[in-house]
């Protein structure tokens, strides 16, 4: 019954995107919103929840992730709505767009749901590959070379993701048999699994299937080349949604492989994390556009959130998930006003409005860029306090304390680059180049309030109460 | 029985690595999808599996036949260029493939001793993967780069047959289904003219 | 108590004469024929009856500043060691006070220089200013040595200590400590080889071209104040590196006193006449010379303890 | 959640004393500003976040304040963006201060074992705990340090505090840096307790480098600002040699003498917040007269603006140290306690204190020097430009907020005793020894040193004398009648105008020259000459600049290596356009080869062939051949 409601608006959405109607656009928009209500009655139910035997299971990690992801459509959907005033699209490209939208809600709601490795993966590579042809809604020669790009650097990834998932159920056949594939029974077995370093090889293959998916070392720019090359509604999505997926994913894999063993996965993945890092900080030292930057950035998110959940902050890695969820789109969506003097106008991007709604709008561009660098009082502050110290703790506990803490602070001495790369990039949009004057729609408007509400909200005490209690 | 099929599905991933000719690769992963059909069907009935029996079916059905097909008559529909000289020389080549397989041994070593069978058969899927992902890499046109992407996908069946003796059927459903989801999206993006990548 | 205001007096009084005993001696080893001990009286006189001319760029520190030049050292002068065993003196003032009072004259006085527009009177404060600034670490270092052997920070009390303990344990760090000291009166009082007070010269000036366009009573407030800056390191020069001859009658003390205070302008005109000026870049060498003997001073203090 | 003891609230106090003239200071500024909006809510954001610095009892709360007011007072350089240069400035700033929020998130991570919302004597039996304080000495260090603006950590502190209006300038310079010496006294009294020898060291020599490096590089400015920044730098250092000292004295167990250097430190911080807030807003005041930062183009404003010219010398003397200001107070009990080192046995230390005192008493020189430039060629003279000539003084509120600071130095000097008193609470509430009935054992008239030689000073009896002595001759005077006549400068004759008389450049030249060897300066000059003669000419001019040695050696070298990475990232990064299978081969061969050797079972024979396969398949399959 659930399933059927969470179902329904994208099926009905693509139905409608067949209709060739002046009014299918708004009707399309409608059900994209109306995702948000089944989810929001999932949030009440008691958890776990069985949606679908033990194949979909809501418990409160999937259901935040969920809640969060639908959030960010709803705000695509509505920078959506005036994307043809910004660049040129037309009407069957954005009926397309919406067709592979829906396919990529029942990918998702499949895949974050999931208790089942087989099931996620399948919705993974539902949702990545339809949005292959999203990224195509840009006829351009570009975007046509990176769909492609996309499309195979994407399947490799995904494929990879699968290999490791048989590897890992394969190590775990011999005593949970066909329901080796399940989150919750492999977690409460996992001190079982009779070859720990055949699990581990699935892991770390699995692993590198779903960093490659978000960027990680040492495919940094691919995603940034892909976003740069597509519409910014596309990029808000990548960014907010189909991450969200691979970080779920990340998220449950890494709670078997801490049962396994955590210092295996720790050395690994933080080794992973920092080189990411290291590299990203450096891309973003050069970027020079805002597409880039903010998928650099994003990269980077990714992999503070990673790096946090499994130096056992999930609290941290989850808030900061949230606020990077929420952060991220936002900024690519104002993308498209602010570059709409051209793409390489950093300088004096944030000049030039005029009216209410203009000054509305920068005025939260600017809070949304400095709080994506963990300005207080943006969550990532917080978030940042809670991972970093979990990492020390961590550290503290380990045989290498002065290895690790050096790391840490070579971890932070890196994001201080980012950091400059940001500062220097607000001040130019704010005080550099000429001012040009640019518009703002009332719909994009109310995508970034709605986001900076969403932030708002992740702060309450009853948020971060319900983000204490998921693990 | 199954340790043939296994050595041909090898045996056709390696020949196709030093192929020139996109139909004569095209037909190499035919053959190769056709083995891991066969195999599937050989583990499916000495284990009594039926899901087994039909997921071999299905590989023999789809990849063997359709999938090549399809794949012909978009590289006749979009003109595809059918020279496909590999990037990587033949010397490093001849050198790499046999490395793999050494490595891959060496990293599935452990398990012998934590899992009586299988060890070997985890070896050489991770030994194709590899292959594969060689294949990708010494082509720099799309097509070749897709028959790739399907060699990985057989690949990761061949693991999924030998190693774990089948996975769950709806899993492998919905793998199949994704299979040809990929395929329209692939046939969607070849709607204009293929472009280098 | 009378004791002291004696003190006080024949400091003031004994000020003028010192310098132009100075001068005199100078000009007694140059085969001329020497000026009158009271020049300094005389000057003085002259220019109180002198009308007072203001450069019209001037502002309210010509006005003040002579004052605030003459000031600090005249309250100095209440803080001097005692002359004679058993007088008064004053017990709660050390040396960086005094130190610090003499810096504030100097300040008012490099201000006086910039406030009249003219060049000269840049000039003038400018080099003082970096006179003065290398003066100060050697300064310090030599109080803080002098403090250690004589017991006691306070200027007074550290001339009563030095009188009744001589450090004999300590001769070594006592002299370098003095040759130091006498350095820094040279240079704070704008004597050969640091200035010549006698020259008006571009090349040479300092001290004189601070106060190239005062005139009238601000001269001669001027003039005094520098008399009584030697006046005060001579004396205490005289108390704390020549400490003897307190114990004798008031009369005796006194007179000893004086010779002191005679000897120590001898040398400086001795001094004076057997030595060039030294180019402005080249007074950071004396000055040098002098930190360095101070630090000298403390560490054979602190090592050898001699 | 907070804290109000003596320290938060002696700190608690300073801030309001720093920040409320400012505030009237900063009304009457508001006419010149066009953003107001936004600089009136920074400015007073930044406020309450200092003084939510300085009351926080958790480290969450403590971070979260310390931001908002990096935050703050980085959007308020920026109000009013003119040139470039500003915009580097706020950068450069707000780069530093993130650099040590690093330092400092990851000591408080480390003392407060991830709970953050821990209190500070919680975290002391962490940090005892802790295997390896000097590290977290350092962490602090570097945190707060690079907020206080200490060498070498310094080099933003004179762009980005000339760049702030100047109200902020003053609270920027008077005030935050003050929050960072809270931060210092917080944290090293109360959670690393008992310390090494070394950490009093490293930190007294730290305050003797700066000290000097600071009053050097003011006295080459030109910027009157910026001057005033570097002489920040100067006088932290000098609180830091007493700080130093107290830590020294107490690692030697001389409470006595270690609670008076900690006094003397939070004596001299107080007295750096109200001379330092004063000059800056009387600097402030020409400069919105003037329009200019350049010191070469003021000259003789004291005649336009007296209220302003005689704050401005009130803060001079003191931050002079002349007495019997209370800068000299502070200054005398930090040589006090410097020269206390005496009683020490070590004898190497012993011998190392001199050096300390050498730095601090030529800082002292200098800072004159430096006061006389400053205040000499800007109030004093010919006006030097037009805007100068036209000056007027400003308006009312801004008066009465220098009136108010200058109030708040006088009270300083007047009152020693009760700071002192209060200050001593501070030492007794954080467990040291009172040594107020010490310093004054007998009334308020004279104060005592409490090393063994009994130095002294009487502030109040000095400050009546040279009144008395200054109101009696100037009564002579006036008694005297003396005829006055105005006339033309004499110069010897030259006449003098604007140009002839000496130039900001020109009053530090000697010195300049003297530290050729450290200033490195860059000099521009060109000259006309007549008929080729070398000293006849018809035009010249002549320009220099002094760029901080440890912007060239430091800070340039590491955007330098920065850069280089940066390309050779990108460079590599864009393999993965047409390699990203091959980096995929290549990062799967990596993680499953490191994954058999470290996880299984480790060899370093193999380690090294992993290496080996590493380096050629990369080279093999990414990099390839060279076309």
């Amino acid at each position: 019954m659930m399933l059927a409601l969470l179902l329904a608006p994208a099926l009905f959405m693509f139905l409608v995107s067949f209709l060739h109607n002046e009014k299918s656009k708004y009707l399309l928009a409608f059900s994209s919103f109306v995702i948000l209500l089944p989810i929001i009655k999932l949030f009440t139910l008691v958890k776990p929840y069985a949606i679908l035997g033990t194949y979909l299971v809501a418990d409160k990690l999937d259901t935040y992730v969920l809640l969060v992801s639908s959030i960010v459509g709803i705000g695509v959907t509505l920078a959506l709505l005036t994307l043809d005033k910004h660049v040129k699209v037309s009407p069957k490209a954005n009926r397309r767009f919406y067709r592979f939208f829906a396919i990529f809600w029942i990918g998702l709601i499949f895949s974050i749901l999931s208790n089942h490795m087989g099931i996620y993966w399948i919705g993974l590579e539902l949702a990545t590959l339809s949005t292959v042809y999203m990224i195509k809604t840009n006829y351009t020669p570009a975007a046509h070379k990176e769909a492609w790009n996309y499309m195979i650097v994407g399947a490799i990834a995904v494929s990879l993701i699968l290999f490791g998932i048989i590897l890992m159920y394969a190590s775990a056949k011999p005593i949970l048999g066909e329901d080796a594939m399940q989150f919750d029974l492999l977690l409460q077995h996992a001190k079982e699994i009779p070859s720990p370093f055949l699990f581990e090889m699935g892991f770390a293959i699995a692993t590198i299937g779903m960093f490659i998916k978000m960027g990680f070392f040492p495919m940094n720019l691919w995603l940034a080349n892909i976003e740069r090359a597509s519409f910014y509604p596309v990029a808000a999505l990548f960014s907010g949604i189909l991450e969200s997926a691979v970080v779920v994913g990340f998220f449950r894999f890494s709670q078997i492989a801490m049962e396994v063993n955590y210092d295996h996965l720790f050395i690994f993945v933080f080794i992973y994390t920092i080189l990411t890092i290291f590299i990203v900080s450096f891309l973003i030292f050069r970027a020079k556009d805002f597409m880039r930057l903010f998928s650099l950035s994003g990269v980077e998110h990714m992999a503070l959130i990673v790096m946090f959940w499994v130096s056992g902050a999930p609290f941290a890695a989850l808030l900061h998930f949230g606020a990077h969820a929420f952060l991220k789109p936002a900024l690519f969506l104002s993308t498209g006003v602010l570059e709409s003097n051209g793409k390489y106008k950093i300088a004096g991007a944030l000049r030039g409005y005029k009216g209410k709604r203009g000054t509305i709008f920068w005025f939260l561009v600017s809070l949304f860029l400095l709080a994506i660098i963990s300005l207080p009082p943006s969550p990532m502050f917080f978030s940042e306090l809670y991972g970093f110290g979990a990492m020390i703790s961590t550290a503290k506990e380990s045989d290498h304390m002065l290895a690790m803490i050096g790391a840490v602070l070579f971890l932070l001495i890196l994001l201080s680059i980012i950091f400059y790369r940001f500062v220097s990039i607000y001040q130019s949009m704010k005080y550099e180049g000429e001012t040009e004057s640019k518009e703002v729609y009332p719909s994009e408007l109310f995508a970034l309030i709605l986001f900076a509400l969403s932030l708002v909200a992740l702060m309450l005490p009853d948020t971060l109460h319900y983000l204490k209690s998921v693990i | 029985m199954v340790d043939f099929l296994i050595g041909l599905f090898l045996a056709s991933l390696i020949v196709a690595l030093f192929t020139t000719r996109l139909y004569r690769l095209l037909l190499w992963y035919s053959l190769n999808s056709l083995t891991l059909g066969l195999l599937a069907l050989t583990i499916g009935s000495n284990i009594d599996d039926d899901g087994m029996l039909v997921t071999g079916v299905i590989t023999i059905l789809i990849k063997a036949v359709g999938i090549p097909y399809i794949l012909k008559n978009l590289s006749q529909k979009f003109h595809f260029v059918r020279q496909i000289t590999p990037e990587i020389k033949v010397q490093y080549a001849i050198m790499l493939v046999p490395a793999i397989l050494v490595f891959t041994f060496y990293l599935s070593e452990p398990i012998v001793n934590m899992i009586h069978t299988n060890a070997n058969y985890v070896a050489i899927s991770i030994s194709s993967l590899f292959l594969s992902l060689l294949l990708m890499m010494e082509h720099s046109n799309v097509a070749p780069k897709i028959i790739g992407f399907l060699t990985l996908e057989n690949s990761l069946f061949l693991l999924g047959i030998t190693a774990t003796n089948g996975m769950p059927m709806l899993v492998e459903l919905g793998i199949f289904f994704d299979l040809l989801m990929a395929i329209v999206v692939i046939n969607l993006l070849f709607h204009k003219e293929e472009m280098k990548v | 108590m009378i004791l002291y205001l004696l003190t006080l007096v024949l400091l003031v009084f004994i000020a003028p004469i010192l310098l132009s005993y100075i001068k005199a001696v100078k000009m007694v080893l140059l085969f001329k024929r020497p000026i009158s001990l009271m020049q300094g009286y005389r000057n003085f006189s002259k220019l109180l009856t002198k009308e007072t001319i203001i450069s019209k760029e001037s502002s309210a520190i010509t006005h003040y500043a002579p004052f605030l030049v003459l000031s600090p050292l005249l309250v100095t002068m209440f803080f001097l060691p005692p002359v004679v065993e058993g007088a008064y003196y004053v017990s709660f003032v050390d040396a960086f006070t005094i130190t610090g009072l003499i810096s504030l004259s100097t300040f008012f006085l490099m201000l006086l220089g910039l406030d009249s527009a003219s060049a000269f009177g840049g000039m003038g404060s400018s080099r003082e200013a970096f006179i003065s600034a290398l003066v100060e670490p050697a300064m310090v270092l030599t109080i803080f040595s002098v403090s250690l052997m004589a017991d006691n920070l306070g200027v007074g009390q550290a001339g009563v200590n030095l009188a009744q303990h001589f450090p004999k344990e300590h001769m070594a760090s006592y002299l370098f400590a003095g040759i130091s000291f006498f350095i820094l009166l040279i240079a704070e009082n704008g004597r050969i080889p640091v200035d010549n007070p006698e020259t008006h010269l571009e090349l040479t000036m300092v001290h004189e071209a601070m106060i190239l366009d005062l005139s009238g009573v601000y001269l001669a407030i001027i003039e005094s104040a520098s008399s009584i800056k030697f006046v005060i390191f001579a004396s205490l020069f005289a108390s704390l590196f020549m400490p003897f001859g307190l114990e004798f009658s008031a009369p005796i003390a006194f007179v000893i006193f004086i010779l002191k205070l005679f000897i120590i302008a001898t040398f400086v005109a001795l001094l004076e006449v057997n030595t060039a000026k030294l180019r402005l870049f080249k007074i950071p060498n004396l000055l040098g010379l002098s930190i360095v003997f101070a630090f000298l001073s403390l560490i054979t203090f602190y090592v050898l303890g001699a | 959640m907070f804290i109000f003891d003596t320290l938060s609230l002696v700190f608690v106090a300073l801030i309001l004393l720093g920040s409320i003239p400012n505030i009237f200071y900063s009304t009457g500024y508001l006419p010149h500003i066009k953003r107001k909006m936004h600089y009136q809510i920074h400015y007073f954001a930044f406020i309450g976040s200092m003084l939510g610095v300085v009351v926080s009892a958790n480290a969450l709360l403590f971070l979260f304040f310390w931001e908002i007011m990096s935050l703050s007072s980085w959007q308020l350089i920026l109000t009013e963006v003119e040139d470039k240069s500003t915009i580097k400035a706020a950068r450069f700033y707000f780069l530093m201060t993130h650099f040590g929020f690093v330092f400092l998130l990851l000591f408080f991570l480390i003392v407060s074992d991830g709970n953050l919302e821990l209190g500070f004597s919680a975290m002391q039996l962490i940090a005892s705990k802790f295997a390896y304080p000097s590290l977290l000495f350092f962490f602090l260090l570097l945190g707060f340090l690079s907020k206080a603006g200490v060498v070498p950590l310094h080099v933003w502190l004179p762009y980005a505090h000339p760049a702030a209006p100047s109200p902020v300038s003053a609270l920027m310079s008077g005030v935050m840096l003050k929050v960072a010496i809270y931060g210092m006294l917080r944290f090293l009294l109360d959670v690393l307790y008992p310390w090494p020898l070394e950490w009093g060291i490293v930190i007294l020599s730290l305050g003797a480098l700066s000290s000097l490096v600071g009053v050097l590089y003011a006295l080459s400015e030109h910027d009157i600002k910026a001057l005033l920044a570097n002489h920040s730098i100067e006088n932290i250092g000098i609180i830091l040699i007493g700080f130093g000292m107290g830590m020294i004295f107490d690692t030697l167990h001389l409470e006595v003498l270690s609670s008076f250097a900690f006094i003397a430190a939070l004596f001299h911080t107080f007295n750096h917040m109200s001379f330092k807030s004063l000059l800056f807003m009387s600097a402030g005041a020409v400069l919105h007269q003037t329009h200019t930062k350049n010191m070469e183009k003021y000259g003789g404003l004291i005649k336009a603006m007296p209220v302003t010219a005689f704050a401005f010398l009130i803060a001079a003397i003191s931050i002079s140290a002349l007495p019997p200001s209370n800068g000299f107070l502070s200054e005398w009990m930090i040589f006090q306690s410097l020269l206390s080192s005496s009683h020490m046995e070590n004898i190497s230390l012993k011998l190392a204190i001199p050096f300390a005192i050498f730095a601090l008493a030529m800082t002292g020189g200098l800072a004159i020097a430096c006061f006389v430039k400053a205040y000499g060629i800007t109030f004093l003279g010919l006006h030097r430009s037009t805007n100068a000539k036209h000056a007027t003084e400003v308006n009312f509120l801004m008066k009465s907020g220098m009136v108010l600071m200058a109030g708040v130095v006088l009270s300083l000097m007047l009152f020693t005793p009760f700071y002192i008193e209060w200050f001593d609470k501070v030492f007794v509430s954080l467990g040291r020894v009172s040594v107020y009935a010490k310093i004054f054992p007998d009334g308020v008239w004279h104060m005592h040193s409490v090393g063994m030689h009994g130095g002294m000073v009487s502030p109040l009896v000095l400050l009546l004398s040279l009144l008395a002595i200054t109101a009696l001759m100037l009564f002579a005077y006036r008694l005297f009648g003396v005829k006055t006549r105005v006339h033309k400068t004499w110069a010897c004759g030259y006449t003098s105008s604007a140009k002839s008389q000496y130039s900001a450049t020109g009053f530090a030249g000697p010195i300049r020259r003297f530290f050729n060897w450290l200033y490195r300066p860059d000099e521009h000059f060109d000259k006309e000459s007549v008929a080729g003669h070398e000293t006849k000419f018809s035009s010249s001019h002549y320009e220099v600049h002094v760029q901080p040695l440890f912007e060239r050696v430091f800070y340039q070298s590491i955007a330098k290596l920065t850069n280089t990475i940066s390309y050779w990232v990108y460079r590599l990064a864009h393999f993965e356009k047409t390699r990203y299978a091959a980096m995929i081969f290549n990062i799967m061969l990596l993680v499953l080869f490191s994954y058999r050797l470290f996880s299984h079972e480790f060899s370093w024979a193999l380690a090294v062939f992993e290496i080996l396969v590493m380096m050629t398949s990369v080279k093999i399959l990414i990099i390839g051949d060279k076309k």
